[in-house]
């Protein structure tokens, strides 16, 4: 009976909390287009946990936290993945070139009937209660907030622009957390819903040969075919859509937005058109986007952060520089409106544009290297433009309600692969 | 129904409502608190429909979410360890405040077991909301409306007193003691 | 039968409804979903995957925090299923047939309504837990500003009834249906309602951008009740939206509850549709919106349906 | 259920709501003890409503006054504890600030 | 059925659901006790540096109080619906009046723009 029970949860999609490493960001991405199983947000929800990929040292101690947070009976999987912290998990590993897919299914199959143990905890069951107070129960202080009760301290007051003095709850976020991403760690205090301060702690995800390079990063050095690098700044924006639209709930559009990455043609700005108008037609940009204050904008347009800086009315675009873009009558997309909607227009914009530059560009290629114009903005040796908004991201978030902060760090599509890309190009 | 389930529903009530009532003042949580005094209303509203006062104790029980739920929202506020982290002792002169509670429960138990109690019944329950309505619209026009400017005026206090800012600018402004020297309040 | 047996029976057979409505708006959403992401509908997978899930939540275990506040995290997805329950039973499935039939039903569906707030502010509040804690914070400020407009769209299909019945109401629109009647009233419920099984465009508490939020701490069966108890509540939120203004069990050549099922049907299809199709609104636009627009709209609503009464 | 018995457990609320409202140190508990003490007062009245008056409809008239009075009674002691809150806390930070500088 | 029906079929159905929860619970309590860091609330794999329970700003309170006040007009609508149409004419004067003074107060708030907190 029992059996039967358990091969029919085994017929479930297998639900995964993935772990994406240096330089697998849009490999797992691909996986929300896979039958057979689905990539959750909270590990709560997962019975696989899938380490795609290298991870940084420091994520190591994280991700075994995050193994950890999984409900019983739960396995891991390695895809082409080797991190500290999960060593004694007894994974299944697979190579760089396997089937994730069907790797994860058989794992599950066999965790849900029974073959495969559950996995137990890696991080050792220490109760982080170091000190315990005085009260009558032991775990608090003596004061009515004072002490640690249960092994942490509670929130401490902070003033507050409405004048209420109340407490400021500190946040850690990241660096596995769904909307950011994964290698990404804020540190924010929030007052209610509001975040009053944010600070950046991490923002490594793997080494710069894990990481890889893009097209762009090869335009540094050598001459690059414009056609495949438009292709490439395409499908990017695409990507980024997809990952920005299930910020706002449009889980099946923003499917759509990586099928359109996975099998747009030079040439077919159509299908972009049609998409950006799908999108148009859900309300983001009219109800679920927020502004963008003056102060905010002006720090952003000459940051030469691409759509982001355009859309806050900069103007600066590297392609500019090139006469092989100027001969192909390239004139960069400015004045897109106003707030984050008018960052999602200039994206959808300029993917659009990009298709359009790659049918009519033939064999030419890039003619100018050293600097090159990423779909995140100017990319230079040892600088990227995800270093440079990185350092906007405190400023940018402070004072906004948290889903417009996440929808506002989410619009400057941080690329932490090409960052650590750029970094491991200046060492060389 | 039946008298003898009308019996046990009325018992089941009363000692909900009694038991989370006391609740309301034995734990550490806020949001407990409120809800337990929520379940002690939504229990009171349960006996009034017993009694056949059918619309009064839906009507209760529907307030009192709305009303509760933004008593543990303003509760968790302002109140220091407002789930009860640390255990704490709340009460000043418990000795004195438990002996006024008992009185009180004896002296109106006693005045509603001793008296008599007309049996007068109401004659048709279930009439009983377009009776209101008539009420309302009839003889208690004007406490209806009153309690319209009353409400009003409830609104507009009590968003004069605690909102954040408005028209005349911050609410802060004008809390702040006079500075000694002219210059300070000039530079603050 | 003793009134034991009879409350039992009952219970399951608003379960059962609700199952099957749960059911079907699990699927509709799975279509829903295929159709706007321009991806193949794999119908066998679609029919089974609820089940599946079904089983496998009861084959994962349920995971804990720390210091969480332990009966309030098993009380809320009870209450929110108890109250999906509360609000089915009083649905008429033909003349003069509902399960309960109160005088005062409406105030009952009211107060079911109302105490969805609850629920969804304890399941977010109970785990001691960041993100959760925002979900609920966030429905408290959804929850206040829909409870009105939401009052108010009923309460105009209460005038041509001159009663709080469900029954009643449904019975007043033999001749003339309430959409047609107060037009404004099923778009503002629609809306509502939304809001009340935190759905779609007003999926603010369980959002994407908290990670799941008032679930984010679910695993295994209570994550599962707790989005069955979800799917339940759009479910009979439906149901009485099409008892309210579309004319619960009347219509041509059919039999009643058929024609209950299918108007409960279109709606839930229009909620499918919404889930994919609009997205998530900014908290505060909606409270503005609802306070400013949806609360005069529904007066509006009220006092021009009742001017045609007269 | 003799009426009696109602009225047993409507002073059985008030006396919880007297005891609630007098030992609580804080507004809003205190505020607890007298919506309980409402609660209480509420329940009586309805009894007699229904068993011992008739049916008159003042008597469901002053139920839901009762109420309105609690719906008034919360919001303007909320607003009052806000506003008390914030120039209490502003009052000590101002202090604070004028001693360092 | 009597008027007592939908809450107690409603309160079965949650019975139900708590035992289904409970049930779920001892299971898992009887195979392993969950270990400390198995216990951590998920912010992304950091441990919280403080607990999540605090004094939590929320920032709309303004709207709560106005929602307290203005939500008492429905026990004024309800029984005011059901005489609506035997009533006629007085009905809809008394109670145009009374919503008129009531909309007032949320005019009131929008001016003072009780409904923007962020």
């Amino acid at each position: 009976m029992t059996s039967v029970f358990h091969r029919m949860a085994a017929a479930a999609d297998a639900p995964v909390f993935a772990l994406a490493g240096a330089g697998m960001r849009w490999a797992v991405q691909d996986l929300l287009l896979a039958d057979g199983i689905t990539l959750v947000d909270s590990p709560r929800a997962a019975s696989i946990l899938l380490v795609a990929g290298e991870l940084g040292p420091r994520l190591g101690e994280a991700a075994a936290r995050v193994h950890d947070a999984l409900p019983h009976p739960r396995a891991t999987v390695l895809w082409a993945s080797a991190p500290d912290g999960l060593a004694g998990a007894g994974a299944e590993r697979i190579g760089p070139d396997a089937d994730p897919v069907a790797a994860t299914r058989a794992v599950f199959r066999d965790l849900v009937l029974g073959g495969r143990p559950s996995e137990p905890a890696l991080l050792p069951d220490v109760d982080p209660a170091t000190w315990r107070g005085v009260g009558p129960y032991g775990q608090g202080g003596s004061g009515m907030t004072g002490g640690t009760p249960y092994g942490r301290p509670m929130a401490e007051l902070g003033p507050d622009r409405d004048g209420l003095r109340l407490d400021v709850l500190p946040t850690r976020l990241g660096p596995f957390f769904a909307p950011l991403p994964a290698g990404l760690e804020l540190d924010l205090r929030v007052s209610g819903d509001v975040v009053v301060e944010a600070r950046v702690t991490g923002s490594e995800v793997g080494t710069s040969e894990a990481a890889g390079g893009s097209a762009f990063v090869r335009a540094l050095t050598q001459p690059q075919s414009i056609a495949d690098l438009e292709m490439a700044r395409a499908r990017a924006h695409l990507r980024w859509a997809a990952e920005a639209l299930r910020l706002q709930g449009l889980r099946a559009i923003s499917l759509r937005a990586l099928e359109l990455a996975r099998t747009i043609a030079p040439g077919d700005s159509a299908a972009v058109g049609r998409f950006a108008t799908a999108v148009q037609r859900t309300g983001v940009y009219r109800w679920s986007l927020p502004n963008v204050d003056d102060r905010r904008r002006s720090l952003l347009a000459d940051a030469r952060l691409g759509p982001v800086s355009r859309a806050c009315g900069g103007v600066d675009d590297e392609r500019l520089a090139d006469p092989a873009y100027i001969a192909l009558g390239f004139a960069p997309i400015t004045d897109v409106g106003d707030g984050v909607a008018a960052v999602w227009r200039a994206r959808f914009g300029e993917a659009s544009q990009s298709v359009d530059l790659a049918s009519r560009a033939g064999s030419a290629v890039t003619t100018v290297t050293g600097t090159t114009e990423s779909p995140r903005g100017r990319i230079a040796l040892g600088d990227a433009p995800t270093a440079r908004a990185l350092e906007f991201v405190p400023a940018l978030v402070e004072g906004l309600e948290w889903g417009d902060a996440l929808a506002t760090i989410a619009a400057l599509d941080l690329d932490l692969d090409e960052m650590a890309a750029l970094a491991g190009v200046t060492a060389a | 129904m039946t008298g003898a389930l009308i019996d046990l529903s009325f018992a089941a009530f009363s000692l909900v409502a009694i038991v989370a009532g006391v609740r309301v003042f034995r734990t550490d949580s806020m949001v407990r608190a409120a809800f337990y005094l929520l379940a002690s209303f939504a229990a009171t509203g349960g006996i009034m429909v017993l009694l056949g006062a059918e619309f009064l104790g839906m009507v209760l029980i529907l307030m009192m979410a709305g009303e509760m739920l933004v008593m543990a929202i303003v509760m968790v506020m302002y109140m220091m360890n407002p789930a009860g982290l640390n255990p704490m002792v709340m009460v000043h002169q418990p000795r004195t405040a438990v002996v006024a509670g008992v009185i009180a429960f004896l002296a109106i138990a006693g005045v509603g077991l001793s008296g008599e109690v007309p049996s007068r019944p109401a004659p048709d329950p279930a009439a009983a909301t377009a009776e209101l309505g008539r009420e309302l619209l009839g003889n208690s026009m004007l406490v209806f409306q009153t309690a319209g400017v009353t409400l009003l005026a409830t609104m507009v206090g009590a968003i004069a007193i605690a909102a954040p800012r408005g028209r005349h600018g911050d609410a802060a402004e004008g809390s702040e003691e006079p500075g000694l020297q002219p210059d300070e309040e000039a530079s603050a | 039968m003793s009134p034991l047996l009879e409350v039992i029976a009952a219970a399951a057979a608003v379960a059962g409804l609700l199952a099957v409505g749960a059911l079907a708006l699990a699927i509709g959403d799975g279509v829903a979903g295929a159709v706007v992401a321009g991806r193949p509908i794999r119908v066998l997978p679609l029919l089974t995957a609820p089940v599946a899930r079904a089983m496998l939540a009861a084959r994962t275990g349920s995971t804990t925090t720390e210091r969480p506040d332990g009966a309030g995290r098993a009380v809320a997805p009870a209450l929110l299923a108890g109250l999906a329950a509360l609000a089915m039973v009083l649905l008429p499935l033909g003349p003069g047939v509902a399960l309960a039939d109160p005088d005062t039903g409406f105030v009952v569906y009211s107060a079911a309504v109302a105490f969805v707030m609850i629920a969804v502010f304890l399941h977010g509040w109970s785990p001691n837990s960041t993100l959760p804690l925002h979900g609920a914070y966030r429905f408290g400020a959804v929850a206040l500003s829909f409870q009105i407009p939401f009052l108010l769209a009923m309460l105009a299909t209460a005038l041509p009834a001159q009663s709080l019945s469900i029954v009643r109401i449904v019975e007043a629109q033999a001749g003339l249906w309430n959409v047609v009647r107060e037009p404004l009233g099923l778009p503002i419920y629609l809306v509502v309602g939304l809001a009340v099984g935190f759905w779609g465009p007003l999926n603010l508490p369980d959002g994407d951008d908290l990670a799941g939020g008032t679930s984010a701490e679910d695993a295994g069966w209570a994550r599962w009740l707790w989005q069955v108890a979800r799917l339940s509540m759009l479910v009979a939120v439906a149901a009485l939206g099409a008892a309210a203004f579309l004319g619960g069990y009347f219509g041509p050549i059919l039999p009643g509850p058929l024609w209950v099922a299918l108007k409960t049907g279109l709606l839930l299809a229009v909620m499918a549709g919404a889930q994919h199709l609009l997205a998530r609104v900014r908290i505060e636009r909606f409270v503005g919106v609802a306070w400013v627009l949806l609360v005069p709209l529904a007066l509006l609503n009220v006092f021009v349906s009742g001017a045609f009464l007269l | 259920m003799t009426t009696e018995a109602v009225l047993v457990v409507g002073a059985a609320l008030f006396g919880i709501g007297v005891f609630g409202a007098l030992s609580q140190q804080s507004f809003v508990m205190l505020m607890m003890g007298i919506e309980l003490m409402i609660n209480g007062s509420l329940l009586v009245l309805v009894a007699m409503w229904a068993r011992a008056a008739g049916g008159s409809p003042d008597g469901q008239m002053l139920a839901i006054v009762f109420m309105t009075v609690m719906a008034v009674e919360m919001s303007l002691g909320f607003a009052l504890i806000t506003g008390v809150y914030r120039v209490r806390r502003a009052d000590i930070t101002e202090k604070l600030r004028k001693l360092k500088g | 059925m009597t008027d007592l029906g939908p809450l107690a079929v409603a309160f079965s159905v949650m019975v139900a659901a708590l035992l289904a929860v409970l049930a779920s619970w001892l299971r898992t309590a009887r195979n392993a006790r969950a270990t400390a860091p198995e216990r951590v609330p998920f912010t992304g794999g950091r441990p919280p540096s403080a607990h999540a329970w605090s004094r939590y700003h929320a920032r709309y309170y303004p709207m709560a109080l106005l929602f307290l006040a203005f939500d008492m007009e429905m026990v004024f609508m309800y029984p005011w619906a059901v005489v609506f149409v035997s009533e006629g004419i007085v009905a809809m004067v008394e109670m145009g009046m009374f919503i008129a003074i009531l909309l007032l107060g949320v005019l009131y708030a929008w001016r003072e723009r009780a409904f923007d907190w962020t």
